[in-house]
């Protein structure tokens, strides 16, 4: 259902059409966001509304759509007690502005949402594979990999066997 | 007989590890030699019943600085140095230096000829068995009649090590 | 690919640690993956200016099973016992999570019995886990004997939960919706049994450790994160704490039956290695507490709220986090409709702790970095899932 | 022919080497075993002192797990790495131990059984040779090519030189009080002041205590071979035969150190109150034997609880070793035929009860304390132990010259001694305390503090 409070006005106050759509679900408020404006609002949503702590980053895939991921940052505000979840769409191939300089925290997030989803975080220090070896073809947790596939080119070279399955 | 038979057995080896010490391309294994040279000096001082000598050579030259030794030579890559062929330029400085010792020593054995006994230097050793302990003797001489030589030789010490500490200080 | 093909001493090369001795030049150190105190297969690069840690890079990734992967393939009670593999010294835990995050999305709420015997059960959970922790961090510290006292105490809780589901490590203990086993007849003795003795049992271990100046000397000081940067880092749970950051979410936003019981957060003021071993002891003894009130009031009723055979949440997102031992374990479930979850990310404590680990080992010897990896309480299985 | 063989044995009994080459070879051979069984009897205290029983299945109560962990060793695959030093990689293990095998030598257990019995140089002998054992350990670390190796090979060197100084200093406050330089005499010495020195420097004594764990790379002093950082030390790529050379040293220099202490400090083959005689004398004598047909019979009794026969029989054996030995014990007491053995039998016994003891030490703060780090371990040797060590042998000399020239009674004057060291050590560690403090405070005021 649409959401309509006071830090939904705030923000639609500053930063206008950025704020795609305000939601809740289950009592979670949700925002959706400009891609291009994600840093700033992230910012803000650091230093004014004080969510100072990212509890999660990470990545949805939704083939279907037109731009198919949701990234999703779940922020928490020790001086509000409460939770925030921003989202921004991105679409194959568009990067989105890492916010690792915003929440340090974010730089291992992001190299993981890399790893599994192949999104670029522009500015990010040194976006890399982290759970997978490097040299790994593919990117797993997107819906059109299946889960029995795997890079058999490397796990006949480094594991000696045809197939893992 | 088996004093005899000990102090060949000790002079041989450390004769042979002396020569294998020079030979050795390896540091560490020159090392190694050289430590067990000493072991054998060592053992010719046990078998004269010095054993004050004995155990200070041990535990100053193989127990304190050989060990010294061995840690910096492993510290300090010397692959490099293993490589090359040393000593190349000071082959005949060398050559020269040994005839002229080898001419020495051989004098000296001449001379010993024309002294009057079985030819040697070393003549009529008391029968070790009878001397007394030595490691008062060594001190009464040290702390007695020697006294200044040696407060003088451990000054001389405690400045080297001051100066082994400055120079150190420096570089850090 | 080099990760699997080093091992410990590594190739590195003994030139370049020569060298480095004499302060040549910098010298990098390959811990693990087979190495006695990374507590499995974490591996560290150490970039060591002599014996001091200049940099470091954590390579991880050795266990990855892809368990969110697996998710979206599995329904929601087939994903149920997954879970339990991520920090498998913690199973419960784990399962809480899941199991009250699944309810969130489809609008249930578990009885207040099964609530109250879950908190009871997670709380054992979270004692067995700072035990181990306590066992390996002190054993990596070279004191050799707490080991054997924390798997005593530890045994008896794994005796309880075997008791309770007959699994002793990799529990799947609750059911979405509750419980699937009520609590056994003598599971208040056995508890209170148990509390009654750890109590004592603490005392000695502190009486082992905290005094000893030996110890003193290998924690204080070490690993020191402020609360800013624990906080930047994203850093939760005992670590935050003893930051001094007084964040539980167990108070925070009570979850499971937490709300009906009293109990206090233990802080550190230095965020160094020894307050994070305070603030974990003190840690198990308000769990005992809290385990001593639950057994009391443990109300009747059923144990299994109205779920069907088959779980089909509306559609829809929701994010919920717990107070797992090692910090904020949060899962974040989408659903479309089907019995299948859309998406099941898991946000593990132990993951993003880890990445502190930069932060707290610059500038600290290597028998140091040991102490730090310990401190920081991290179960590979987690970090890489 | 047969005369000629009788007249060859009567040379060699007459030649002053056959004890001393017998003696050698029993040790040469005992060793090993004893050492084995040490192990087990650590393993025993530390499963005591960690709430469970150790081992318990080969033999009854484990009796026989040294034997089949030896079998083991031997029968290990025997590995050497690639790019290893191949032959200082098989010389350094031998090193070690021959080091600390020969350093047993002058040990004298009991007046009787002393190998090296006229060396004149004793305790230097006991103290240069086992310091030798450091190049085994430092030729096999840099041998093995291995960054954890090397490591533990420095560590190790650095650690045993800069504990020896605290160790000698304190040898040498012993030494000083007994006089010479000669196992025999120290502890003719301590028998004749009818007082044990540790009474008399007791702080000398705590001093060689800490020093001699260091020298034997024990806990908290194990750097050498923490195995939560380098894997384990300079042994990390020895295996079987080898690995267990080096494991026989650690434990003969253990027995060394037990001894050298023993022999300065704790009265040597001295049973307690030496200088009592008379029934008193006699009531003590009895203790040994009569603690070992305790055992004994502790043993029966276990004996018919064993599961299996073997066990039984081991059992039944075990005590009447026991009973054998507290016969060989008692005699001398009780019977005047066998009196000439007493000093020989009775001397064996306390001494190795005592070396026992330290041992035991060393093994209860093994598994009580933590890991020290190698800076704070330097720092203790080097700002703690060697300071203090000196103030202290200086003031046992003032105190002898004291006692010597102006007759101040000896006790006194050794009292203030020890007064005047424990003032000192108080103030250093008064010093160190404040540092650390400022470290800590440093360290928590940033986080990238050193």
């Amino acid at each position: 259902m649409p959401l309509d409070n006071a830090l939904v006005q705030r923000y639609r106050a500053r930063f206008g059409e950025a704020v795609r759509e305000a939601a809740e679900d289950r009592k979670q408020a949700i925002l959706l966001i400009d891609r291009e404006r994600l840093e700033e609002i992230a910012r803000y949503t650091r230093d004014e509304e004080k969510f100072n702590l990212l509890s999660d980053l990470t990545a949805v895939d939704w083939p279907k759509r037109e731009k198919r991921f949701d990234i999703v940052l779940n922020l928490y505000s020790f001086a509000h007690n409460s939770r925030l979840r921003l989202k921004v769409h991105a679409g194959e191939g568009e990067s989105v502005a890492s916010v690792s300089a915003i929440w340090p925290t974010a730089n291992w997030m992001e190299r993981e949402v890399y790893d599994m989803f192949g999104i670029t975080f522009a500015g990010h220090p040194d976006l890399k594979r982290i759970l997978l070896p490097d040299e790994w073809q593919g990117f797993p947790l997107r819906k059109d990999y299946d889960i029995l596939q795997q890079d058999q080119a490397w796990v006949k070279e480094n594991l000696g066997i045809e197939s893992g399955q | 007989m088996l004093d005899k038979v000990i102090f060949y057995f000790f002079a041989a080896i450390a004769v042979g590890s002396a020569l294998l010490m020079i030979t050795r391309k390896s540091a560490v294994h020159s090392a190694i030699f050289l430590t067990t040279t000493l072991l054998a000096t060592a053992g010719i001082f046990l078998q004269l019943r010095a054993e004050f000598l004995f155990i200070v050579q041990i535990i100053l030259y193989v127990g304190g600085i050989m060990v010294l030794f061995i840690f910096v030579i492993m510290l300090v890559n010397l692959d490099v140095a293993a490589q090359q062929i040393q000593y190349s330029r000071q082959k005949w400085v060398a050559l020269a230096l040994s005839l002229a010792l080898a001419g020495w020593v051989g004098t000296m054995i001449w001379q010993a000829g024309q002294l009057p006994g079985q030819g040697l230097l070393v003549r009529g050793a008391a029968a070790a068995e009878t001397l007394p302990p030595n490691a008062e003797a060594v001190a009464q001489s040290l702390f007695g009649p020697y006294m200044l030589s040696f407060e003088i030789a451990s000054l001389l010490l405690l400045v080297a090590m001051i100066g082994a500490v400055v120079m150190a200080k420096k570089k850090v | 690919m080099a990760e699997t093909t080093q091992n410990g001493a590594g190739p590195a090369g003994g030139g370049s640690v020569q060298q480095t001795l004499l302060g040549a030049d910098e010298l990098i150190l390959n811990m693990g993956p087979q190495h006695p105190s990374t507590h499995g297969v974490l591996r560290v690069k150490l970039k060591l200016d002599g014996e001091r840690v200049a940099g470091s890079e954590c390579v991880i990734g050795y266990l990855h099973r892809g368990v969110e992967k697996i998710a979206e393939h599995r329904t929601y009670q087939q994903f149920a016992p997954y879970v339990d593999r991520m920090d498998y010294v913690a199973a419960v835990s784990n399962g809480l999570g899941y199991c009250e995050t699944v309810e969130k999305l489809m609008g249930v709420e578990a009885p207040p019995r099964a609530k109250v015997i879950r908190t009871l059960l997670t709380e054992l959970q979270r004692i067995a886990s700072h035990l181990l922790w306590l066992a390996t961090h002190a054993l990596d510290i070279g004191a050799l004997t707490p080991l054997f006292y924390c798997f005593r105490e530890r045994e008896e809780i794994l005796k309880i939960l075997e008791k309770y589901c007959g699994a002793r490590l990799t529990t799947h203990a609750f059911r979405i919706g509750g419980l699937q086993y009520d609590a056994y007849d003598t599971l208040e003795k056995d508890v209170e049994r148990f509390c009654a003795d750890f109590l004592k049992r603490i005392e000695e271990y502190e009486d082992l450790l905290t005094g000893n100046r030996i110890w003193l000397g290998r924690t204080r000081g070490v690993g020191v994160l402020s609360a800013e940067d624990a906080i930047a880092m994203g850093v939760t749970g005992p670590v935050l704490r003893a930051s001094g950051v007084q964040w539980d979410i167990r108070k925070a936003m009570p979850y499971a039956a937490y709300d009906q019981f009293e109990f206090d957060i233990p802080v550190g003021k230095n965020g160094d290695t020894f307050d994070r071993y305070v603030v974990r002891m003190e840690e198990m003894r308000q769990s005992v507490r809290i385990c001593r009130q639950a057994i009391e009031k443990i109300p009747a009723g059923p144990i299994l709220a109205k779920v069907g055979k088959v779980l089909k949440p509306p559609v829809g997102e929701v994010y919920h986090a717990i107070e797992a031992p090692k910090g904020e374990l949060g899962y974040y479930i989408v659903s479309d409709g089907t019995v299948q979850p859309y998406r099941v990310r898991i946000r593990p404590p132990s993951f993003i702790n880890l990445q502190a680990f930069d932060k707290m080992a610059r500038g600290h010897l290597v028998a140091d970095v040991v102490a730090i990896i310990g401190t920081l309480d991290i179960v590979l299985g987690e970090v890489d899932r | 022919m047969m005369n000629h063989l009788y007249e060859l044995l009567k040379i060699v009994l007459a030649s002053p080497y056959t004890l001393p080459v017998i003696y050698g070879i029993v040790i040469v051979a005992v060793l090993p075993l004893v050492a084995g069984y040490v192990v087990l009897v650590e393993r025993k205290v530390m499963a005591d002192m960690q709430a469970r029983l150790g081992p318990m299945r080969v033999g009854p109560h484990g009796l026989l797990q040294p034997i089949a962990d030896a079998v083991k060793l031997l029968l290990k695959e025997d590995i050497i790495p690639e790019k290893a030093d191949v032959w200082i990689f098989w010389l350094a293990p031998i090193v070690s131990m021959t080091a600390g095998m020969l350093a047993l030598a002058p040990v004298g257990i009991g007046p009787a059984f002393q190998i090296a019995k006229d060396i004149d140089v004793g305790i230097l002998f006991i103290a240069g040779i086992s310091s030798l054992g450091i190049f085994g350990i430092v030729l096999g670390g840099w041998a093995s090519n291995s960054h954890y190796s090397l490591m533990g090979a420095l560590r190790s060197a650095a650690q045993l030189v800069s504990y020896e100084t605290a160790a000698g200093m304190a040898l040498v406050s012993g030494l000083l009080l007994g006089g010479s330089l000669q196992i025999r005499t120290l502890v003719e010495e301590q028998a004749k002041q009818g007082v044990w020195f540790v009474a008399l420097a007791p702080i000398a004594f705590f001093i060689y205590l800490v020093a001699s764990i260091a020298e034997t790379n024990r806990a908290p002093f194990d750097l050498p071979e923490a195995e939560s950082e380098l894997v384990a030390g300079y042994m990390t790529e020895y295996s079987g035969f080898r690995w267990s050379l080096y494991f026989l040293a650690e434990y003969a220099n253990m027995m060394v150190v037990g001894s050298v202490a023993t022999t300065i400090f704790l009265g040597g083959w001295l049973r307690p109150f030496s200088s009592v005689g008379g029934a008193a004398g006699r009531a003590i004598d009895t203790v040994p034997g009569a603690l070992l047909l305790g055992v004994a019979a502790y043993c029966l009794y276990r004996a018919p609880k064993q599961p299996v026969t073997v066990q039984k029989l081991v059992m039944v054996a075990v005590a009447g070793l026991c009973a054998a030995v507290a016969a060989a014990l008692l005699a001398p007491v009780f019977v005047a035929q066998a009196l000439w053995m007493k000093p020989a039998i009775h001397g064996a016994f306390w001494f190795l009860l005592k070396v026992g003891g330290y041992i035991y030490l060393f093994m209860w703060l093994r598994f009580t304390l933590p890991r020290y780090r190698f800076d704070q371990l330097m720092r203790l040797g080097w700002y703690f132990l060697i300071p203090v060590s000196i103030v202290n042998v200086m003031g046992i000399g003032i105190a002898l010259v004291l006692h010597w020239e102006r007759g101040m009674h000896l006790a006194l004057a050794l009292g203030l001694t020890t007064l005047m060291t424990l003032v000192v050590a108080g103030f250093l560690v008064r010093a160190e305390l404040k540092r650390e403090e400022q470290l800590r405070q440093a360290a928590t005021g940033d986080a990238y503090a050193g």
